[in-house]
């Protein structure tokens, strides 16, 4: 019940805290998110399962009762967590909690309704990685939206109208395009399936139960629905050229918001790509392996190419996730250890890396009040220590060495090039790999530019340095950016664990 | 065994704990940390010659420490040491240098009152730290890791002055043309897991080792991709030899290093000497095996070194700053060592790499004191007849020079020698690259005395030319210490391995090196690589004949040159007679133009694109989302318009589309036949 | 006797009659007279075709439609009235305050 | 609950299972009672008291019933009564279900929106007539009751829309409503005679007989008349092409009657449709020319893109959801337009169901908000809502629920109802007809969520003088609301009695 109560607790602290007096809400909000930290926490000390979740490897922590019957099938209340998703309910409570902090300074109107928001979103996420039946995944994937929405449309910058509405509405057609194929999905299942549960689904489909439906005969039904449901997740991730809204909502969302954006919500792409359509279709996927691996090459060089081409530092990170989701995408159609792994992987460091640009980003545009890399120079020598972290981030973004990104991207890399789906995947590999250095190109630019030179600042603000409040939890995110750059195997351990059921069988 | 091996990690992690404490306290430390970096670089120097001594005992070590990513049923990635002759003599040289370079920090920058000392000497803790790791490594994951790190260092180095606009340029140029060519040395690295599913240095399951078998038809688990073997082990070699290029700034990815000269010279002596530069360089050689497999990579190596030695020293020839001539001066010999090891010199190359690590050293530390002495001020035009004002700087700086240019018996004349030897007589045994390569290194061992004295000359020589030259700041120990020490080996280093001697003289065991390089792991000593290599060597006449005759050539261009120097420019008030090679002077000064192309590449070419993708995403691809979304806004603007609010057009409507239907399915169903 | 399709088509014809009217008409009460018609279009059939069945329902129900057509009007004519009210006049087109 | 069934069934007479239509009934004749003995213009609270309460009474025994299962198949089937013109089973309670908790709310709802209105009692009860007219709807089983009681909840509906007599909008509304709903009657029981002409009968079960022993020949006579009483069933469910009149009718009519009407009234549609088409046009049975599926098929498609198109650029919030309305009328006609023999029917037509439920609660809410704000005396454009949330924070909550809701985002009841809806039309084969809901609910995200917008994120262009918190509206408001909110966790049960009265019908 552990993972229940994760949930409920984060809900009730989201209703208290949207009830409790401005003056409080910040330090409320971050005093309560602590405690789902230590819950997760705990969770992944006590962690001792095994194999995947969805192909019948132990869950931990599961909760399993009918909910209600849609028809012909029971839609349960089923959570659970398995090395793919404690790693990134992890990452939610922490990033959640750095994200309220570091929302401080620069949040000052309507602050309860804020952090309420916050807490909102973190619940829902949390669901979204421990539900594993379909409807009460699918509630919580859709219910973090509104939060969002909110969360971008008030607080937001000057355009946050169009951002919002931008997000809200596309993101959606997303989900429904995603449902349409996975329900085709399930009834071409019929009768070997009794449930929504995705163990049950996952299982079937690879044992190659599906049948014809609607008209669509077996094979051509899941390509049909692996496409339908592949389309609905890139929106989120986002891949190229499904990626527009995001650098519109980065822009105008508040500096806390684009974190957990860009740190939590892009992952849900990501891993319900992994969950859905790469565990439970691997043949389809291993069919498709030139287009996918293409899409992901594409994103990583046209997201880094288009963030070379910005003046907005918001923009630039926010196109460079495009980028590095794009190995995402590649590590996963790889279907090796490392590859699959170094996905996953990889989800929690461009978690954790992108969460600390943004705050980075955010904490010099608290004193400057501008994003512009033309409008400032120099701003190392009046904020010195933030000046440092962004430094250590954006090389952490490059794929430093004993950072997570490294590792991340290493795993990838590694898993991608030496792949047997297709022929072609070291020449995939290599043009992807590519990225690394316009990565390089844009941020040192971009470094070069701002922090360093002459002290030159066109605005009439005191540049001083930043106060604790915004430093720390920069310095928290640096720190565990580092520690999982340097032991990796605190999650990659249950990582691999949790793949590797998915290369073995399943059409390979 | 519980020996002095096992406290070699130590040797890598107190610059790294000096780093910390830097970091941490600096500020509140005497000398803002400075202190805590001697005294680790000290620490790890002892070690290291304690390591060494430990080696020349015959014993060896290659463990891994620490397991970073634990394979499940897939290969583990880990960190180990390799500790061999190879690298117990690189761990010394580092260590060495890195302690006098510290040493020398205080007199350059604490003494001159610079800020942020902390930073700095964290700087050089890190930097030292990450060198000593890549040359501990085992594997070349872990190399490659820290090779990454190497880079860092010196972008934060040679970036120190960031508030002014040179340095973080130089900086960011540094690490940008460096990960260019790390990103050939990441897929090379990637490459070489998917190929031999591991990465080792040494031992039987080692990559290098696999790969022989695998040429000798022996081999069970190599996938080469559908290549032939011998096919793709040139590629992957060349992959990772992209990585050597951009650090050890070979020709076309040198351009970095004179701007390098932007961050403070104790780093530049660092960087050149020691640590990011000689990296690539020793990559190679610790991947000899590998290499001397693939006889095309061996030649495009050569050529690469020997184009990349001449190709710089005549840059050299024109350079204004002290600093500047040195840079291309390191460029050059970095080619000769890259021509040493195409050329299948193997022990030569690391000779020379040995002997430059010293006197490069010793040649910025002394152009350091020098610019101590002239405030700061690097155009050699300035100074003039420093000889008398700075004896020590004027002698060490002197044997240096000797040593750079390649006189008997200073070190580099040994080095330099075997490398040009090695590369003739295989070049002989039937390779006309290398003979094109050897014959472009000959040639630049006249540019490299020229330009060597006449910077000599320039700075030294003839009359103060400047108000700062009269009357130059005086230097501290600090600075000359390192200067002796230093001075003291570029003499002498070069007679641990007097090849030629022993060649025309006939005594035996005078060639330490030769023998040093033979012990450790059968399949990284020297005999084993010259066993692999892929040439044959033939002699003009006998061999003596032909090492007389080579040494004596490649010594007779070096006095030319510091000859032709001596006559222009050991005068009292020396003219700028460079300017008499007109246009190809300004081709020189402006290096080939070198720097334009790849500038031009930067922002004439990617720029533009990015700024077209962003057109085409703004335009194109968003333009269709927003297309969709006003599209379906125009047409419910439109289909609202029916509503015309007149109830009889609503009956009128009405009774249309009743009749529709009715039609429809009465033709449909057939109800009229 | 007669043929029942004469019937349906007797019915047709009122039925097109009143929706005639009502298409043609501007006067709200005009309208409501032609939906009159096309009721008792509706009644012509269930009465004929009670005799064709032999049974009494569709008469029955003949009289309920007229009852409930009666009611209609009752309401209609109301609504008319303060239709005259509020906008000087029955003529339905003039009442278009709202639309789109 | 057992035990009182027992009794129930023991000793109370067969007509007892019309309690609900006879209490609304006579709560309407109280009501004029009172009016009548009443000396002058009767006690506000009393009128809505006892309208309120009689719903609420009718709504607790229909539960009841429902509970108890009554007409269902554990306690013996649907009990036909008056020579089977009606019939109460499952469905027709889950509906007046429906219709009785609308009742209630708009009863409640109307208790401060007639504050200062006169004839409040000929208000309630006309409310509570055309309430009972729906309820028999819900009942009937001959196209004679069919016709009388959608009659019997039309000719009060009328009267309603244009109660506000000195409103020019709330008469041209009624005038329209009144035409368009004439003719769609004569167009009814038009069909409803040809029906008669082809088969002799009007009991629905003997109509499906006499279709399907081939008694007649006359397709065509029977083709005109079904697509005849399909617009019946469009006028009332105000979908295509009868569906003109809904815009300017709850556009112009006073809220609650705006809430009823499209709530209540199209609900009781829907069930009448369902049964009518279900129980006397049955697939088997019905001449092969006749495809009234493939007509629903094109009507939803059709309905449901027009009625949301049309909501997206609307600039009064009152239309936009009357637009809105017309727009989930067509996702409802799924439930019709997703049959096939043999089929999973049940689950289509039971989501259906229950999606109308749901939509009872949001629609409604939505609506008595629009009455809430009418009452304020705030404008009625969405610029006249900007920063709202400011003002009135606890009803701009409960509205933006019903937005979401109707959006069918969750945490709300209309997400899973929608989708359930989708999903079962999906299980009868029929993806293409969720992929155009898809594409529709999408494009009314975006124009709910611009209510939402107006309410928190603009800045309010003037300043609000809203002085009163009604008790009435907030109630039903907040009602509504928790209704909406608890129909997610609480959907398993609806759906679920939903699909299983919806199967009794095959």
């Amino acid at each position: 019940m552990i993972i229940e109560a994760l949930i409920a607790v984060t809900f009730l602290a989201a209703l208290v805290v949207f009830v409790a007096p401005d003056e409080y809400a910040g330090r409320l909000a971050a005093a309560l998110s602590a405690l789902p930290v230590l819950g997760s926490l705990w969770m992944w000390a006590q962690y001792d399962a095994s194999g995947n979740a969805l192909l019948g490897g132990s869950i931990a922590f599961e909760t399993d009762f009918v909910w209600l019957t849609l028809g012909s099938l029971d839609l349960h209340w089923f959570v659970g967590v398995d090395g793919i998703s404690l790693p990134l309910v992890v990452l939610t409570t922490i990033l959640s909690t750095l994200a309220i902090i570091s929302a401080w300074t620069p949040i000052s109107e309507r602050q309860s309704q804020f952090y309420g928001l916050m807490l909102f979103m973190e619940a829902n996420l949390l669901g979204v990685f421990t539900a594993l039946d379909f409807f009460a995944w699918f509630v919580f994937w859709e219910a973090v939206l509104v939060p969002m929405y909110f969360l971008i449309g008030v607080w937001g910058g000057p355009n946050r109208r169009y951002a919002a509405i931008k997000f809200f509405v596309y993101t959606n057609v997303a989900s429904l395009v995603m449902f349409i194929g996975f329900i085709a999905l399930v009834f071409g299942l019929g009768d070997s399936v009794s449930s929504m549960r995705l163990p049950e689904i996952a299982q079937a489909l690879r044992a190659g139960e599906l049948a014809g439906f609607a008209g669509l005969n077996a094979g051509m039904l899941k390509t049909v629905a692996f496409v339908a449901m592949f389309l609905g997740f890139a929106v989120k991730v986002p891949v190229a050229p499904l990626h527009t809204w995001l650098p519109d909502a980065h822009v105008e969302a508040p500096t806390p918001v684009s974190v957990m954006l860009a740190g939590v919500l892009l992952k849900m792409g990501t891993y319900a790509l992994l969950r859905f359509n790469f565990t439970m279709m691997p043949d389809v996927a291993t069919a498709l392996v030139v287009p996918i691996a293409g899409i992901a090459v594409i994103s990583v060089i046209y997201g880094a190419l288009l963030a070379l081409a910005q003046q907005d530092l918001k923009r630039i990170v926010a196109y460079s996730s495009v980028s590095s989701m794009g190995y995402v995408i590649l590590g996963l159609v790889a279907y090796t250890t490392y590859g699959v792994g170094g996905a996953t992987f990889q989800m929690i460091a461009h978690g954790l890396i992108s969460g600390l640009m943004f705050m980075a980003v955010g904490v010099i545009y608290n004193t400057t009040h501008t994003r512009m890399v033309g409008d400032m120079s120099g701003i190392a020598d009046r904020m010195p220590v933030t000046a440092g972290i962004f430094v250590a981030g954006a090389f952490g973004y490059m794929g430093l060495p004993l950072m997570a990104g490294f590792a991340g991207e290493f795993f990838i890399f590694k898993g991608s090039f030496a792949s047997t789906v297709h022929s072609g995947m070291p020449l995939f590999t290599a043009a992807a790999m590519f990225g690394i250095v316009i990565v390089a190109g844009y941020l040192l630019f971009a470094m070069q530019r701002t922090l360093f030179g002459p002290f030159s600042f066109d605005g009439d603000y005191e540049i001083t340095t930043a106060p604790m409040q915004d430093v720390a939890p920069l310095a928290v995110l640096l720190l565990l950016v580092i520690v999982l750059g340097v032991a990796p195997d605190l999650f990659f351990g249950m990582i691999q664990d949790a793949v590797n059921p998915i290369l073995t069988g399943g059409g390979l | 065994m519980a020996g002095i091996l096992d406290f070699a990690p130590a040797i890598v992690l107190l610059p790294f704990v000096s780093f910390l404490v830097a970091l941490a306290v600096g500020d509140r430390l005497p000398k803002g940390g400075a202190l805590a970096g001697i005294a680790a670089t000290a620490g790890s120097l002892l070690l290291a010659a304690a390591t060494f001594l430990t080696v020349s005992g015959g014993q060896t070590y290659n463990a891994t420490i620490y397991t970073w990513a634990e394979g499940l049923n897939a290969v583990d990635l880990s960190f180990g040491l390799l500790i061999d002759p190879l690298s117990a003599m690189m761990l010394l040289i580092v260590t060495l240098i890195a302690f006098l370079v510290h040493v020398f920090s205080l007199g350059y920058m604490n003494d001159e009152g610079e800020t942020g000392l902390p930073r700095y000497y964290a700087g050089l803790g890190l930097f030292t730290a990450s060198m000593l790791g890549f040359v501990v490594a085992n594997n070349l994951l872990m190399a490659f890791m820290f090779f990454e790190l190497v880079g860092l260092c010196s972008y934060l180095l040679i970036g120190f002055h960031f508030r002014e606009p040179g340095p973080p340029s130089a900086a960011k140029k540094a690490f940008l043309v460096t990960r260019f060519g790390d990103y050939f040395f990441l897929v090379g690295v990637v490459a070489v897991f998917a190929t031999f599913g591991t990465a080792a240095f040494a031992g039987d399951g080692s990559f290098p080792v696999l790969a022989e078998a695998a040429l000798n038809g022996e081999a069970g688990s190599v996938t080469t991709f559908g290549f032939a073997p011998q096919t793709w082990f040139t590629i992957v070699g060349l992959l990772i030899l992209g990585g050597v290029i951009g650090k050890s700034a070979q020709f076309p990815l040198h351009t970095w290093l004179p701007d390098a000269m932007e961050g403070p010279t104790p780093v530049s002596a660092l960087i050149h000497a020691a640590t990011m530069v000689a990296a690539g360089v020793y990559l190679v050689a610790r991947m000899y095996g590998f290499y001397a497999l693939s006889p095309n990579a061996l030649a495009i190596i050569a050529f690469v070194g020997g184009f990349t030695a001449l190709f710089a020293a005549t840059m050299g020839v024109v350079k204004r700053e002290i600093k500047q001539v040195l840079a291309y001066s390191t460029i050059s010999q970095y080619g000769y060592m890259m021509l040493g090891l195409g050329g299948g010199g193997y022990v030569a190359a690391t000779f020379h790499l040995m002997t430059h690590a010293f006197f490069k050293a010793l040649l910025f530390l002394g152009a350091g004191s020098v610019i101590i002495a002239m405030h700061h001020n690097e155009n050699m035009w300035d100074m003039g007849g420093l000889k008398d004002k700075m004896p020590v700087t004027y002698y060490t700086f002197l044997s240096g020079s000797l040593a750079l240019a390649g006189i008997v018996p200073f070190a580099g004349f040994w080095s330099k020698d075997e490398v040009l030897y090695e590369t003739l007589i295989h070049g002989l045994g039937g390779n006309p690259i290398l003979l094109g390569a050897y014959a472009m290194g000959l040639l630049a061992v006249f540019f490299t005395g020229f330009y060597t004295f006449r910077m000599v000359f320039l700075t030294f020589h003839g009359n103060p030319r400047s108000q700062t030259a009269r009357d130059p700041h005086g230097v501290g120990w600090n600075v000359k210490a390192p200067l002796v020490v230093l001075g003291v080996l570029a003499a002498t280093a070069g007679l641990v391995n007097m090849v030629p001697v022993e060649k025309l003289l006939g005594i035996k065991g005078i060639d330490f090196l030769h023998q040093w390089l033979d012990g450790g792991y059968a399949s990284l000593t020297a005999h084993h690589y010259g066993e692999l290599i892929p040439y044959s060597s033939s002699y003009i006449g006998s061999e003596a004949t032909t090492v007389a005759l080579g040494a004596g050539i490649s010594l007779g261009l070096a006095l030319a040159g510091a000859g032709l120097a001596y006559l222009l420019y050991d005068v009292p008030e020396p003219i700028r007679h460079t300017d008499r090679l007109g246009r190809i002077k300004t081709l020189l000064y402006n290096n080939y133009y070198q720097d334009e192309y790849q500038v031009w590449l930067a922002n004439g070419v990617t720029r533009p694109v990015a700024r077209a993708a962003n057109k085409f995403d703004g335009g194109i691809v968003d333009g269709v989302v927003n297309g969709v979304s006003s599209v379906s806004l125009f047409s419910g603007s439109r289909i609202r318009r029916i509503q015309t609010g007149v109830v009889s057009n609503y009956a009128a409507l009405l009774t249309l589309g009743l009749t529709a239907l009715l039609v429809a399915f009465g033709l449909l169903g057939g109800w009229f036949v | 006797m007669v043929p029942p399709e004469y019937y349906l088509l007797l019915s047709a014809a009122v039925f097109c009659i009143g929706l005639f009217g009502i298409l043609t008409r501007r006067n709200a009460l005009l309208i409501l007279m032609s939906v009159e018609l096309m009721m008792n279009a509706a009644n012509i059939n269930l009465v004929a075709f009670s005799y064709v069945w032999g049974n009494v329902t569709g008469q029955t129900f003949g009289l309920f439609v007229m009852a409930l057509a009666a009611a209609e009007v009752a309401i209609g004519i109301g609504i008319v009235l303060v239709l005259y009210r509020n906008f000087d006049g029955v003529d339905v087109t003039e009442a278009t305050t709202m639309r789109w | 609950m057992s035990v009182l069934l027992q009794t129930a069934e023991a000793t109370t007479p067969m007509w007892s299972a019309l309690a609900p239509a006879i209490v609304l009934a006579l709560t309407g004749l109280v009501l004029l009672g009172i009016d009548t003995v009443w000396s002058d213009d009767p006690n506000n609270t009393v009128l809505a008291g006892t309208a309120a309460g009689g719903s609420l009474l009718a709504f607790g025994i229909t539960a009841w019933f429902l509970v108890a299962g009554t007409g269902q198949p554990q306690t013996g089937g649907a009990i036909s009564l008056y020579g089977e013109s009606l019939v109460v089973d499952g469905m027709s309670l889950f509906f007046t279900l429906i219709t009785t908790i609308v009742t209630a709310m708009v009863a409640v709802a109307a208790y401060d929106y007639l504050d200062g209105h006169e004839h409040r009692a000929e208000f309630y009860s006309m409310v509570l007539f055309a309430a009972t007219g729906m309820a028999t709807m819900a009942t009937a089983n001959s196209l004679a009751t069919a016709f009388v009681s959608l009659e019997l909840a039309s000719l009060p509906s009328y009267a309603l829309v244009a109660y506000l007599r000195k409103n020019r909008g709330s008469v041209e509304a009624g005038l329209k409503y009144l035409l368009i709903g004439s003719v769609s009657s004569a167009v009814f029981v038009f069909g409803i005679s040809l029906i008669y002409a082809a088969s002799g009968s009007l009991i629905f079960a003997d109509v499906a007989s006499a279709l399907g022993s081939g008694v007649s020949e006359m397709t065509g006579v029977v083709g005109l008349g079904v697509l005849m009483i399909v617009g019946g069933m469009a006028f009332k469910t105000a979908s295509v092409p009868f569906h003109f009149w809904a815009p300017e009718a709850y556009e112009g009519a006073p809220a609650p009657i705006s809430a009823f009407l499209s709530s209540a009234s199209k609900a009781a549609g829907f069930a009448l449709a369902f049964r009518v088409f279900v129980e006397a046009f049955p697939l088997g049975a019905i001449p092969a020319g006749v495809d009234w599926v493939l007509a629903f098929q094109v009507l939803a498609v059709v309905t449901m893109t027009l009625g949301n198109f049309a909501a997206a650029t609307q600039e009064n919030v009152k239309r936009m959801l009357a637009y809105s309305s017309i727009g989930h009328a067509g996702y409802a006609l799924i439930g019709l337009a997703a049959l096939t023999a043999g089929g999973p029917n049940g689950d289509v037509l039971g989501a259906s169901m229950a999606h109308l439920l749901v939509y009872g609660f949001m629609n409604t809410g939505a609506f008595l908000f629009i009455a809430l704000v009418e009452h304020w005396g705030v404008g009625r454009t969405f610029e006249d809502y900007n920063g709202l949330a400011s003002a009135a924070p606890v009803a701009a909550v409960a509205m933006t629920v019903f937005m979401f809701s109707l959006a069918g985002l969750p945490p709300f009841g209309g997400f899973l109802s929608k989708y359930a809806l989708f999903y079962s039309a999906i299980e009868s084969g029929f993806w293409w007809l969720a992929a155009v809901g898809a594409v529709n609910s999408a494009l009314s995200l975006f124009y709910y969520s611009r209510v939402v917008k107006a309410m928190w994120i603009e800045e309010p262009s003037g300043t609000f003088e809203i002085q009163s918190r009604p008790v009435g509206l907030y109630a039903a408001v907040l009602f509504a609301g928790l209704g909406t909110l608890l129909l997610l966790p609480a959907f398993g049960p609806v759906i679920e009695t939903a699909q299983t009265v919806a199967a009794a019908l095959f």
